[in-house]
């Protein structure tokens, strides 16, 4: 499917790109009034990348994430209330409220989880392409990781073992110029990853992250191509994280005028400016985003009411209790 | 249903064999697996399933074992070849950060129905590197399951108990007793987890053990027996989960406990035994309990020095005494 | 000497000053260890010591921890900051494989002068992958040591003698006590490792542990004690080496051990303790000698799940409780 | 250091791989007999690559390899006696009989150590690289790893940090196209090493492993490179491993007319016939390969006479005892 910029396009992703910050939003007050317990790690600014992306999934394709997990999972059509919860860690909870928000998952979604391990969801979206193709499914493996991940081992593992058999997975360098505390650029040696990609047999380009309608075209052609059996390709997309590295973490290091800077590159203010450009209404583009608003709004005003999960259930979900509880299969 | 004498690698390859067969998303992946593997344990699987379930790998340890678990969340059951246990060290995080974790981390979404096959322990003069035996420390990890054969019999068995667990199996192949053969039968039937093996009664001593260190084991109690001290031997089987209950009732009939392993002895599993049959049974009640491992240093090359970290029937013979006194 | 109250981030963050200044082939390197690393544990070392030697690097574990290892074998004294205990995994071949054996496997050559600091432990609700602790794997591993501090003293004392230590020393700091203030000299002594801390005299029940657990212990001390029962209360500081000596003298004046660990009970480093103490003095003189740790389940992460595994002081008072009967 | 072709240097490399090769045909031979004990490397065929790297270094210039390292080490300086009794596992072997040939070193000539692990010398030597830069050493790194290795997590990490923080380390691919039983083609994607250096920033060149001339000209120019400050090179050297993976394999699975292809190719041959073109008399050149067969037969026989080590130093090299064995320094 290549993407068709209408306007009707340009809603569903502007209206994915809203639920994503209105998510987060609120999600970061609930953090700050200490009823989300905790890391938590929000990807404000960055949404235009996940929903680029998703967009142009099927429910049966499979995507892996990292610490910042919230976005991809929304775009995958992930529950917000199952999502909601797990952050409050209360019950009906995806994981159970025993996963958090570094660890967000909805398998029933094909959205295998978050991670809290850099780089840790790249052999398993490998592992999960492979047994796909092993399968005969025509479903993909998507895995978002960070500029950060490209300096760790599994890295070229996972890139080498895509390329050389030949997997139905595409690679999403979700690259903000930045790992926790350090730019990337200080810590990152050659032209990057788009070189380091095509040195281990995998196709990639370079995308605006920031501009969603770039993400949704180059992210189509290259979904198509994975799923044609063309084998791995990668997509790097830029952008800028607003916030800081954890909820808890101001960025104070950053020059305000850079913060500012990317601020007028929103990708979602840039959305909206152009839907108004296209002759939307303002009340209809402000209507998307308070929707979105009330939305999570409610999904908190759910969490916080929820129960909290019973002790017993900590003690399940494991084999831990001797050959009774191998769940073997005849 | 007929019964074929065969040697332990030939008992997991047919375990493997059987279990590859019945069910069509069964294969397995590591380095020269395709080859046959590096003990012939997957020899002819090349041609019987072809090159997408007989799957030889680069050099990637974290991949194999990374991989092996994504292909598991999409249904498939791998069967994750490392090649040596030490090689395992390559692929720590995702062993004990993603696999051991995933199934509880997520709430029970994920069911990663992975084994992990190890051949560990001491061989032939292998250093340092190539001849560790840490299996205690996955007792330790919450997760995982941990499988430590001793015969082709109970490899083979407990290897299609594995093959078929929806939950992560590390399982020990004992490398050193894979030319050791014995009576493994046409239909490999499941074992299940946890129950000890009854390798001899006796009422004097309780002695544990398991994998690769048993007949040296069984060797010294031979010499025992000559002495007229009889021992209740006990092979563990499989150490998580482990037959806790088995061992408390033998030590409850004898009084005395000793543990032997191959590992080092400093917090090595047969602590954990000890301390569990003192907690169930009370001090009180027991004459003695100890543990035979080896000394913690790393093992070395030259013969004469890897004696040194081995445990010996010598050795178990001497310990066994010193527990009747 | 003058004596300041510190917190104990702060007071490991002194101790490593104290030895860069004294020696100029100590450093430092990790994950932004350049802007102070995650706790404030280097800050301002940057300003002083310059990026040579306080070294922020790329993501990469294993590069960090073999590096280290590098580097030390050209004469130099590096601290390998591994930022949470759980990213170790990403590193083990270098640790386990390459570290822990390097002085062993070349007969002597290799000074392998690291030490290899690791926040560790349960720490708000960070969940199944930032909240291990795994210290009793590390004692069945021969040719590390493993340090396990829980006051800004010890910490402080200990920090500075594993940096002049020429083996490699794996540093548990307590992540979930960093805030908790104590004394702290201000010119930092070494402590001894293998030498135990009293922490408080009493006839009734030897009760051992360490680390980031130690402040619940002692309030359950505390407890007990108003109900008359007087715990002998030590806080063994290091697990490897490990006072033995200490916990049997005390054992054989009390007759009871309990050994409390935030880590999971199942092959814990408790089980040792037990299964030692047993050994030395025999089962016959003793009334009870039990553990307490987590359940064998990952850590969970909302916290009325995160409380189920946590040793808390009433489960201590109950598992103290319990040895007296 | 320009190398100068001139006789005197080619008798000098032809030398240092004739030694390379009677003291692994020595070993191999006493391993068939049963007098070597544990798993034996050898590097038949591979040797123009260690001593052309290896004769451009000093004393105090250090080396890690792999599992394959006999010939690194005897063409870095390291005491023969020393290494066949570690062969042997006797008293006297450079590692006390600890560690046998898949940890031979010799540190008092730079020789940090083989290494059972694949890929493990790569983030030690980008390590002792540090330190030596730290303090302010003239000395360099070097690191030999198989074609093997370029498929392990370290290669990515350890070229990314030796490019980040110029490092005087030079990383040598010893490129015999085969892993174990494996052809690295068929697990290796993407373009080669030389592409994986130079996206990591590291710039690298490719020479014919088995013209140890041609070795010894590049490891001269990359080795001054390095040495002066521009920070790391990758020289990959292609060759061929004439006899199997280990001394038990036979490598029955190659082509035999491959084999003998490889070996018209045999860079103690190609450099005997250059001698002989230049002008060496026959007798001469027989005469430094018979000195090698001689010294290495003189190796072998005091290593089968030398005693084994005494039990107890089993228990040393260690701190194992608790704090009585702490070595601390005041
Ligand atoms: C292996 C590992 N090392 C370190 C960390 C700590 N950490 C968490 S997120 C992060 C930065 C990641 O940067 P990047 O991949 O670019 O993602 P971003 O946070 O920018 O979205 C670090 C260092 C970790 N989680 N895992
Ligand atoms: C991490 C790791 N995985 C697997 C092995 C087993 N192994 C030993 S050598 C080898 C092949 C290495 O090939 P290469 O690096 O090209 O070196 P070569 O043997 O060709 O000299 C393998 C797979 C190992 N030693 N280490
Ligand atoms: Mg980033
Ligand atoms: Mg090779």
């Amino acid at each position: 499917m290549q993407p068709q910029h209408n306007i009707r396009r340009l809603v569903e992703l502007y209206s994915a790109m809203c639920r994503i910050r209105a998510f987060e939003t609120a999600a970061l007050t609930a953090h700050k009034e200490g009823v989300i317990p905790g890391p938590l790690h929000v990807s404000i600014g960055q949404e235009g990348v996940a929903t680029g992306v998703c967009l142009n999934l099927r429910a049966s394709d499979r995507i892996t994430s990292n610490h910042r997990g919230h976005g991809h999972a929304l775009a995958k059509g992930a529950g917000v209330q199952g999502m909601m919860r797990e952050l409050f860690g209360r019950e009906g909870g995806h994981c159970r409220g025993k996963g958090g928000s570094m660890h967000i998952a909805d398998f029933s979604v094909g959205m295998l989880g978050a991670n809290g391990v850099v780089s840790g969801g790249i052999p398993i979206a490998v592992g999960a392409a492979q047994g796909l193709k092993m399968t005969k499914s025509d479903a993909i493996a998507v895995c978002f990781f960070g500029d950060g991940a490209i300096n760790r081992g599994p890295f070229l593992e996972g890139l080498n073992w895509a390329a050389l058999y030949h997997l139905p997975v595409l690679f999403v360098c979700e690259d903000n110029g930045v790992a926790a505390f350090t730019r990337t650029e200080a810590v990152t040696a050659g032209p990057g990853v788009i070189a380091r990609a095509a040195s281990l047999g995998v196709p990639g380009e370079t995308v605006d992250g920031n501009d969603v309608m770039a993400v949704d075209e180059a992210a189509g052609r290259l979904v198509a191509e994975v799923r044609s059996g063309k084998g791995p390709r990668l997509l790097q997309a830029r952008t800028y994280r607003i916030t800081g590295h954890t909820s808890t973490d101001a960025a104070a290091w950053r020059d305000p005028a850079e913060v500012a800077a990317a601020k007028t590159r929103d990708p979602i203010e840039k959305l909206a400016n152009l839907l108004s450009e296209r002759g939307v209404a303002a009340s209809e583009i402000d209507g998307i985003r308070s929707a979105a608003e009330a939305e999570m709004a409610e999904a908190v005003a759910d969490a916080k009411a929820a129960p909290w999960p019973d002790e017993a259930i900590a003690y399940d979900d494991v084999q831990d209790v001797g050959a009774v509880a191998f769940g073997g299969r005849a | 249903m007929s019964v074929q004498s065969v040697s332990l690698v030939e008992a997991v390859r047919l375990a493997a064999l059987q279990e590859m067969r019945r069910d069509p998303t069964v294969w397995v992946l590591g380095e020269d697996v395709a080859r046959g593997g590096l003990y012939g344990q997957y020899r002819d699987f090349l041609p019987e399933f072809g090159a997408e379930r007989v799957v030889s790998t680069p050099i990637s340890e974290s991949t194999i074992m990374g991989a092996g678990l994504g292909a598991a969340l999409v249904g498939t059951r791998p069967i994750i070849e490392m090649r040596i246990f030490d090689f395992v060290m390559c692929a720590m995080d995702e062993l004990v950060n993603q696999i051991a974790k995933i199934r509880y981390m997520f709430g029970g979404q994920a069911k990663p129905s992975v084994v992990i096959r190890m051949p560990h322990g001491i061989w032939r003069n292998s250093a340092a590197q190539h001849s560790q035996t840490l299996e205690s420390w996955f007792v330790h990890l919450p997760g995982v399951i941990v499988v430590t054969p001793s015969t082709p019999a109970d490899a083979a068995g407990l290897l299609v108990t594995a093959i078929r667990s929806d939950d992560p199996v590390l399982f020990f192949d004992p490398k050193n007793l894979f030319p050791v053969t014995g009576e493994v039968a046409s239909v490999i039937e499941p074992i299940p987890f946890g129950k000890a093996r009854r390798v001899r009664e006796g009422r004097d001593l309780t002695l544990v053990s398991w994998s690769a260190i048993m007949p040296a084991v069984e060797q010294a109690a031979a010499t025992l027996a000559a002495e007229g001290i009889n021992v209740d031997l006990l092979d563990l089987r499989t150490l998580w989960p482990w037959d806790r209950e088995a061992v408390c009732a033998s030590v409850e009939k004898t009084g005395r406990l000793l543990v032997v392993h191959e590992a080092v002895e400093a917090a090595g599993f047969g602590a954990e035994v000890v301390a569990s049959v003192i907690e169930d049974l009370g001090p009180a009640g027991i004459k003695a309990a100890r543990r035979l491992g080896a000394p913690r240093i790393p093992v070395p090359f030259a013969p004469p020095l890897e004696d040194a970290v081995k445990v010996t029937p010598d050795k178990i013979v001497a310990a066994a005494r010193g527990t009747m006194r």
